[in-house]
């Protein structure tokens, strides 16, 4: 059990470690010249080196993440090229933006998932499952981005409801945090609902042919305590995986949501900082998210053995 | 009779997250021209580890085994496939050991395909149809079936048509047909015993069930816990165990008109293979067990002719000499469990 | 066709209780899955157990033997609708048209059911203190405490070595026979009148079977539960069924004690099934016999007997009409038009119609 | 055309109001808020530097250069020096005077390379500078320069106050940094010690809102109050939506050639560009009319400029030209990824193709864009500029002989000669003549195509007041205190 | 990009999940009949219309901008007055391409690793544990759009690093199918005959796996187009001149308003040919017969 932790968190650390490398070779990868784009035509050769020291151009890839690493273990991520602030600074402003969004937009898409797929999963075939089953098709194949117009264009313009863009810092006014909470969390939410949905019924459809369930039937147990006490949670893997997963993406910001939104977390940053070649920025999104991913992923195993006694036993 | 396979000493320790798993401990088995042995014993002793490991898939942890005089450890993994063809096993669950995907032609022809140019691809249609016959299987009827539309008994025939058709010298059959019916079962029995016999193939019968092993086997060798713990002729066997968990084997099985042994066990399941007790393995349950068998591994120890058995205080009438048993105890074999 | 009932039967009234714990008649069960076309899969099922007895139903697989389960449990398989007819009667009470609510509180209260496969039967998930109790939360609440301490107490009467600590294990912390005993356990809790066990030790080591089924006998009798029985090796029921009941394609083709049964065999096929069973004692056979053919595909209507394609003694007739009762002795019938006779035969079941020139010589 | 696009001009009925906050949408990112920061300064963000910067000079009304923070600006007889006398009393908001020693503290560090504003080459071009008393300073040239007012309109031109830490500068405007989050937003409040008027609102709220159509959903859907537009259909479609707009043909699109390469160094396929290329269809289509058609190099709000006879399209003469030359004109069209500029090039191939003309459209992101462009990496190249609004500056940087931002590498003695005599010439008169000569040279020589002139400029909500008419401007320089909300 | 994945279970339940029958999808149900036929109509729309003369996906009509669908113009034209029918059909070209990048990098890439991990376990199964491990932690869509803005966007760059994306999920799903049909009888039964590795691959493994690996490179196809969707909405997609729909419909939302028909006409286009798509995905999941008829 140690062990088997302990080796995860190595390769998890192998992990963190190739992908910082990666994002410190970004900057190579670039056609042209860094400096020029970002100082203009009338810069110094001097200021083009120092720039160029800046970002790590003048050392390989290999060193470039050495220093990056062992500056990110003192906690200095470096500074925007763009504003100078700390890169530090800039995540601390945005994280908490993005992780309300996603949490939010996961009580959205576990609100409609959870009672469309137990519902569809226990009368399979019946009005409701295939209704819901090609809803959630249809609703599948609308990207987030088409959604997100839509949504836009009725409850802000149309309706005048909602705000459209922007945020609202929970601590300045929860009830605006909350109004601008909206758009986009409906927007992410929905999408995955659809995913959710689907995911929960195939795995519940196959829970519930159990014989244990059947049992548990036979024992006189009723449909809801059913699907709630004994086949939900052996049906939840998937799930907690996807969420999982998706929490340590989130970290990297829903980019288009962000975008489209005008939310300012880590989505929008990083969409500002691959436009504006905000090299220490970009590095650090990347990096913080393969954290983000690793962590997640690493929890989400700890919460399988949670979930279901059987995977702490055979690893014992 | 001629030894067409022997396996010595074999061992097979399978790697698990806790820790190393004993499944085969030096078991040694020869199995002969036309004659059947069986390997009788509980789930999870290491019946099917044994097949895996004389069919070098893959090849034991230790232990030679050796096929008409040739060590496979000693083939090139080239020449082991060109070998290959000579031990054949038939599996326990019928559908799932053909490919769903192929028809029953095809799944029959693969020894003839795989080895193209080899002397068995003569007239593939023919020997298919000759397999299909020989398997009581209609080749008109069957050839070109998907498995979906087999039943047990018929697919499972259709695996032994596949076997046959690399010309085996040695049959291996795995709970070959604990998953059918009894009219199934009865067909199938019927068809193995009559082919070993005709072909001359010698059979290695894989089963938990003494009735079914009584029906095909000449020997059997009965498997604790990964060590064979008695050997001998099916019928002097089972007319008369040595080994207290034959007998208790034997005293469970119900049949009709026969009162339930009284053969009984101290504890309901088998320990777990990864922490075996210490000396003799079935202690733990053995009514008879004694200070001694803590200690001491038994030995496996001729009784009688051809019969083997591996235990410290054998069932009358093949009870230990004293010697063997330093404490002098002897155990009580009249004892009766109230169950 | 009628089979045998205490009140049908001449001469067997005697022997049985007044209204025995369950009591089907004419049962017909055809099920429509979700896809593919429907199986008649019960076809005018006759039964009865009485309290405290153990009436064994064998068959081979396919025969129908867990929809009969699943019908008096009332627990049909999700995504299939099933059509039923005939009678279920629980203590004189039809329970196939008992309201709906009433219906629904007998599982787990009056009915319990222990299945064939300890591994797959038990919640993985769920702590065994927890479903062994669910026959009694199915209907009261129980705080924690009550419910571990009334666990342990269930699992104590099941043998179950430490029970406390069993009761907060996982299913997969146990051993198989452990796990059986759980769901006999968890069978018993609500104080049934009615066992239905479903191959309860096909799964089990025959070490292990023995002791599952010397457990479930004891309750019989401590609690006078009526007891059904199910299986596929009809060795299994020898001194622990009082009575047998074969079963062919969804029809009961014999019926009786079953020391009369497997001695005497009225019906073709339980000759044939007792033939073909290899065995440890007796005569050596190296050849088994065996029965011909395959069991009817039951998506298809037919007529006549079922067993007629595969019977060595069928006459042009079997696969016409439905076969008469006949009475081989005190209890014991068949649907047969040839049942074998046998020279000790009950003279009562004479009545039946007399023993045609096979058709074929028996192999 | 001009008529249609009028600037739908004021204002809620009755007086200015006073308090409330105005809530602006940025379109780009903000990074430090110092005039050193070429986002800061640049035209779209004008409105954000003027509110904690006031610059010494301003575009006006007509296009003129005038003095705003600064009192007067005035040069010697050859524009070789210049006096700029400042008010007294100004304040920056830390307190410190706005002095003399201050505007040169201010060049000399965005003179630096360290401060990386785009503008160190024009503080370059001064030789020195003294602050004669505590309100007036003399700036000494290396040439003569009679635009040098200009230069004071933007970074140069924002005085601030440096601390020594590295926080961020102040100025004297009339509102101070409240709260800000670097490519978010940032809110700005009164400053009380303003020198000025007294600006109506108490706050304004400035948010980043890079895509131009969400922005433009936020004004229209009432989530912010103004924002800066230059989408054509954006610009139209807010006189259906109830929105106010303040526009400035603000910016001018061009087509630039890389002289130094073939074919473009011949300038008959240049020609047979420019008679090829429709500028009215450019502008319906392009700009929805919402622009006009390019008439030279100069925007015609510019001030000095006069009408250069840009030749209409022709394309049998286009044929005819290309006939001369010979070989088959195909080229890569290098463009910014702007769904305008995508749209624009595409109308562009296909005017093009229709003489035989082979365009590939290569777009670019804008930072590679611009490399490339700096780099004189490309053949051709769509190019937008605000700068042509005035012809001093705006000429020389992209077509003076040896100017770092001379993309074409144009080099043109005649060209040169016009621009220093303009460039030196104090008497408007002569600047006049001789950038009316330093035009036709552009229009022959063809170094690059002159498009459109696009509006640019302000979309409002209903509800804001104080938006000055400015359609005779060719800079949008707007000041946030002259706003104000009536809510 | 989260494609809907198959993620790791612990119950062996699903290993007669992914089969297609004897004949393969039985297409009898008329959703994928209807879902087949809007594919081949997208599909031959693609091919054929941007090579009927007159219908240049970029030839503008510069007397008709933004003109209501009609007849001339089935769909109505874009703001530069090019037709939106031809334009939709030449966008379907750019998704398509990019799609089909996508899915065969993935299912050749994520199959062959997919397979070897689970046929031969151990250490190859680790290092690909590892590598799958190392793509999942990245994030995908940012990733791709530095790559973009830093290399330019071209079907190789984007549809490659899309499919690059998608390689864990293939090996997941190939993984799973190597290591169950590992055990299974009839494969133990082809090595037992001593057939060579490579027929047991052609032969025995391939085609039980590929019900599974295509099924989900349907999955995988709609997650390609949307992605691709996305970047070309943020601005890092395919450029002009070969927009895809993503690009088109990004493009056209600013006159969402005004001319509502260039930006969800193609928008409607692809939500039915990612719905068309899923469905034949599922029904080659779903409508084959189980293995065994129990
Ligand atoms: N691949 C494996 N990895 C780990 N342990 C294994 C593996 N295969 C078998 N075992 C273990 O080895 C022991 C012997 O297994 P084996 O399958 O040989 O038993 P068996 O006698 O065939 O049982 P059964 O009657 O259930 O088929 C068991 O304890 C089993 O759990
Ligand atoms: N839910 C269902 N959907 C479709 N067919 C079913 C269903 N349940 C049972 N059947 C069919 O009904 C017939 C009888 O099934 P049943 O499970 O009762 O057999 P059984 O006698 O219990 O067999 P076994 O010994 O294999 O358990 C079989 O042919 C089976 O395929
Ligand atoms: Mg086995
Ligand atoms: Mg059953």
């Amino acid at each position: 059990m140690t062990r088997h932790i302990v080796l995860r968190l190595l390769r998890a650390a192998a992990v963190v470690v190739l992908v910082t490398t990666a994002a410190a070779a970004l900057p190579h990868l670039m056609r042209g010249s860094p400096a020029l784009a970002t100082l203009g035509p009338n810069a110094t050769p001097e200021q083009i080196a120092a720039f160029d020291a800046e970002i790590g151009l003048d050392d390989n890839a290999l060193a470039a993440a050495w220093h990056w690493i062992a500056d990110a273990l003192h906690g200095d991520l470096g500074n925007s090229l763009a504003n100078g602030v700390p890169v530090t600074t800039e995540l601390g402003d945005r994280v908490p933006v993005t992780l309300e969004l996603f949490a939010a937009s996961q009580l959205v898409a576990l609100a409609i998932a959870l009672p469309v797929a137990l519902w569809s999963a226990w009368r399979p075939g019946g009005w409701f499952d295939r209704l819901a089953t090609a809803l959630a098709f249809v609703w599948l194949a609308i990207p987030a981005f088409v959604l997100g117009l839509l949504l836009i264009y009725v409850a802000a313009v149309q309706w005048r409801i909602l705000p459209a863009t922007g945020w609202t810092p929970f601590t300045d006014d929860p009830a605006d945090n909350l109004r601008h909470l909206v758009l986009p969390a409906l927007t992410m939410g929905l999408t995955e609902a659809a995913v959710f949905t689907r995911t929960l019924r195939a795995q519940l459809m196959d829970t519930l042919d159990q014989t244990y369930i059947d049992a548990a039937r036979g024992r006189g147990l009723g449909a809801t305590r059913l699907l709630l006490r004994r086949a939900l949670r052996p049906s939840a893997l998937p799930l907690v995986t996807l969420i999982g997963i998706g929490f340590g993406m989130a970290l990297g910001g829903s980019v288009l949501v962000e975008t489209l939104f005008a939310v300012p977390g880590m989505g929008g940053l990083a969409a500002t900082a691959i436009n504006g070649r905000d090299f220490p920025v970009i590095q650090a999104i990347v990096v913080v998210t393969a954290v983000g991913v690793v962590a997640a992923t690493l929890a989400v195993d700890l919460l399988y053995r949670r979930i279901d006694p059987r995977i702490a036993h055979d690893h014992r | 009779m001629t030894a067409v396979l022997q396996a010595s000493d074999l061992s097979v320790v399978h790697r698990t997250r806790s820790g190393p798993l004993y499944a085969v401990s030096d078991v040694s088995l020869t199995l002969h021209r036309s004659r059947t042995l069986a390997l009788v014993g509980e789930s999870g002793s290491g019946k099917s580890s044994i097949a895996k490991a004389i069919l070098h898939l893959p090849a034991p942890t230790r232990g030679t085994v050796t096929v008409d005089g040739v060590d496979l450890a000693g083939l090139t993994p080239r020449a082991l496939r060109a070998f290959r063809p000579r031990v054949q096993m038939v599996f326990q669950d019928p559908l799932s050991s053909l490919n769903p995907r192929r028809r029953v032609r095809d799944i029959v022809a693969e020894a003839l395909d795989a080895h193209p140019g080899t002397a068995r691809t003569v007239d593939r249609e023919a020997r298919v149809r000759e397999l299909l016959d020989a398997v009581g299987l209609s080749p008109d009827t069957f050839a070109d079936r998907l498995p979906a539309q087999l039943s047990g008994g018929q697919a499972q025939r259709v695996a032994i048509a596949r076997a046959l058709a690399a010309e085996p010298h040695v049959l291996i059959a795995d709970e070959a047909v604990s998953a059918l019916d009894v009219s199934a079962q009865a067909t199938v029995l019927n068809l193995l015993r009559r082919l070993t016999e005709t072909l001359g193939l010698a059979g290695l019968f894989i089963s938990h069930d003494l009735g079914v092993v009584r029906a095909v086997s000449d020997d059997v060798a009965v498997l604790y816990l990964g060590r064979v713990c008695e050997q001998g002729p099916t019928e002097d066997l089972l007319a008369a165990p040595a080994h207290p968990y034959t007998a208790a084997l034997l005293a469970a099985v119900p049949e009709p008109g026969r009162a339930l042994g009284d053969g009984h066990l101290l504890a309901v399941d088998p320990p777990s293979p990864l922490n075996p007790p210490s000396g003799c393995r079935f202690r733990t349950r053995c009514p008879y067990a004694s200070a001694v068998c803590a200690e001491r591994e038994p030995a496996m120890r001729v009784v009688a002719e051809r019969r083997a058995v591996a235990c410290h205080h054998p069932l009358p009438p093949f009870a230990a000499p004293a010697t063997d048993d330093p404490t002098g105890h002897r155990p009580d074999h009249s004892i009766q469990h109230e169950d | 066709m009628t089979v045998t009932t205490p009140t049908a039967g001449p001469g067997a009234a005697a022997s049985h209780h007044p209204t025995p714990v369950l009591r089907v008649e004419a049962l017909d069960v055809v099920i429509h899955p979700a896809h593919g076309r429907p199986l008649h899969v019960l076809h005018d099922v006759h039964l009865h157990i009485d309290a405290g007895e153990c009436l064994g139903v064998v068959g081979e697989s396919g025969s129908g033997k867990s929809v009969l389960s699943r019908t008096i449990l009332g627990v049909p398989g999700r995504g299939t609708r099933v059509a039923r007819t005939g009678r279920v009667r629980l203590h004189d009470e039809d329970i196939l048209d008992m309201d709906a609510r009433r219906r629904a509180g007998l599982p787990g209260a009056e009915i319990a059911m222990v299945h064939q496969d300890p591994m797959t039967s038990l919640n993985p998930v769920v702590r065994i203190a927890d479903q062994v109790t669910e026959a009694l939360t199915a209907r009261r609440r129980l705080r924690r405490r009550e419910r571990y301490r009334t666990a342990a107490e269930l699992l104590a009467a099941v043998d179950v070595p430490d029970p406390e600590g069993r009761a907060r294990a996982y299913p997969h912390e146990l051993s198989g026979g452990l796990r059986q005993r759980v769901g006999i356990a968890a069978a018993l809790a609500g104080e049934p009148a009615l066992l239905l066990a479903d191959e309860p030790t096909t799964a089990l080591d025959v070490t292990v079977q023995r002791t599952v089924l010397d457990l479930l006998d004891r309750h019989r009798a401590e609690r006078g539960l009526a007891t059904l029985l199910i299986t596929h090796d009809i060795g299994l029921l020898f001194g622990r069924a009082r009575r047998i009941a074969v079963m062919y394609a969804g029809h009961i083709v014999e019926t009786g004690r079953t020391e009369d049964v497997t001695d005497r065999p009225a019906h073709p096929y339980t000759a044939a099934l007792l033939r073909s069973v290899p065995r440890v004692t007796g005569p050596l056979r190296r050849t088994l016999p065996t029965i011909p053919g395959a069991p009817p595909d039951l998506t298809r209507p037919r007529t006549g007997c079922p067993f007629a394609p595969r019977c060595d003694r069928a006459s042009e007739q079997c696969t016409r009409a439905t076969p008469p009762v006949h009475h081989a002795g005190a209890g014991h019938t068949a649907s047969c038009f040839h049942p074998l006779s046998h020279p000790d035969a009950d003279p009562q079941g004479a009545s039946a119609a007399p023993n045609p020139a096979p058709r074929k010589a028996t192999s | 055309s001009d008529d249609a696009v009028a600037n739908k001009q004021p204002a809620p009925a009755g007086a200015a109001v006073d308090g409330g906050t105005l809530r602006v949408g940025l379109d780009r990112a903000f990074g430090r808020l110092d005039p050193a920061d070429s986002a800061l300064t640049s035209q779209p963000m004008l409105l954000l530097a003027n509110s904690l910067f006031d610059p010494l000079m301003v575009n006006d009304k007509d296009g003129q250069v005038r003095p705003y923070l600064a009192k007067s600006f005035t040069p010697n007889a050859d524009a070789s020096s210049w006096t700029l006398e400042l008010r007294d009393g100004v304040k920056f908001g830390n307190g410190r005077p706005l002095d003399a020693q201050a505007v040169i503290d201010h060049v000399q560090r965005l003179a630096k390379p360290e401060s990386k504003c785009p503008c160190a080459a024009d503080a370059a071009t001064i030789a020195g500078m003294t602050a004669s008393s505590p309100t007036s300073v003399r700036i000494d040239l290396k040439k003569p320069d009679a635009a040098l007012p200009n230069l004071f309109t933007r970074a140069l031109g924002y005085i601030a106050s440096a601390p020594t830490d590295s926080s961020a500068p102040v100025g004297s405007g009339p509102f101070t940094v409240e709260q800000s989050q670097p490519g978010v937003s940032v809110t700005v409040a009164r400053n009380p010690g303003y020198w000025g008027d007294k600006p109506h609102v108490d706050k304004v709220v400035y948010r980043v809102l890079p895509d131009a159509d969400s922005r433009y959903q936020s004004v229209r859907s009432g989530d912010v109050d103004l924002i800066w537009a230059e989408t054509p259909t954006h610009l139209r479609q807010s006189n259906t939506d109830g929105l106010r707009t303040a526009t400035a043909l603000g910016a001018t699109t061009t087509t630039l050639f890389n002289t130094k390469v073939a074919p473009f160094d011949d300038p008959r396929v240049r020609r047979a560009m420019q008679y090829t290329i429709d500028r009215a269809t450019l502008a319906k289509v392009v700009t929805l009319d919402q622009g006009k058609p390019a008439e030279g190099p100069l925007v015609s709000t510019a001030p000095y400029r006069s009408a250069t006879p840009y030749p209409a399209p022709d394309p049998a003469k286009a044929r005819q030209l290309l006939a001369e030359v010979g070989t088959p004109v195909r080229f890569d069209y290098l463009i910014p990824t702007q769904p305008e500029a995508q749209q624009r090039a595409t109308v562009l191939q296909q005017m093009l193709g229709d003489v035989g003309i082979h365009m590939t459209i290569k777009p670019l992101d804008i930072p590679t864009y611009l490399s490339n462009l700096y780099q004189r990496q490309f053949q051709v190249a769509d190019f937008t500029t605000s700068a042509l609004g005035d012809p001093s500056t705006g000429l020389s940087t992209f077509f003076g002989t040896g100017s770092p931002t001379n993309f074409p590498g144009f080099a043109d003695p005649a060209l040169d000669t016009a621009l220093a005599t303009g460039r030196g010439a104090l008497d408007p008169a002569r600047r006049g003549a001789a950038y009316a000569d330093a035009g036709r040279v552009l229009v022959q020589q063809a170094p690059a195509l002159f498009l459109t002139e696009n509006r640019v400029g302000f979309i409002a909500a209903a509800a804001v007041g104080g938006l000055p008419d400015l359609s005779g401007r060719s800079v949008v320089n707007v000041s946030p205190a002259a706003l104000w909300v009536a809510r | 990009m989260t494609t809907a994945d198959p993620t790791t279970r612990v119950a062996p339940a699903s290993r007669t999940r992914y089969r297609i029958g004897p004949r393969g999808i039985r297409l009898a149900s008329p959703g994928a009949v209807l879902a087949a036929s809007w594919l081949a109509v997208v599909v031959l729309a693609a091919i054929v219309v941007p090579m009927l003369p007159g219908c240049d996906p970029l030839r503008a009509d510069f007397t008709h901008p933004s003109a209501p669908p009609g007849p001339g113009h089935w769909f109505g034209t874009d703001d530069t007055g090019r037709d939106v029918l031809v334009r939709t059909a030449a966008g379907a070209r750019a998704s398509f391409g990019v799609a089909a990048l996508t899915v065969s990098v993935g299912l050749v890439v994520g199959g062959a690793l997919g397979i070897a991990s689970g046929w031969f376990g151990g250490w190859a199964d680790r290092v690909i544990g590892f590598a799958t491990d190392l793509l999942m932690s990245v994030p995908a869509l940012i990733l791709v759009m530095i790559v973009v803005t830093l290399r330019g966007p071209s079907l190789p760059v984007i549809g490659g690093l899309i499919g690059l994306f998608t390689v864990p999920s293939f090996t997941r799903v190939t993984r799973a199918g190597a290591l169950s049909l590992k055990e299974r009888g009839f494969v133990q039964a082809a090595r037992m005959i001593g057939t060579a590795p490579g027929r047991i691959l052609r032969r025995e493994i391939l085609p039980n796996i590929a019900p599974a690996a295509l099924s989900f490179a349907f999955t995988a196809t709609t997650a390609a187009i949307v992605a691709e969707g996305a970047l070309s909405f943020l601005g890092f997609g395919l450029r002009p001149p070969a927009p895809s729909w993503g690009g088109i419909i990004a493009q056209g939302r600013i006159t969402l308003g005004s001319a509502p028909w260039i930006s969800l006409i193609p928008a409607g286009v692809l939500c039915l040919t990612v719905l068309a798509l899923n469905h034949l995905g599922e029904s080659l999941r779903s409508g084959s017969p189980k293995e065994s008829p129990r």
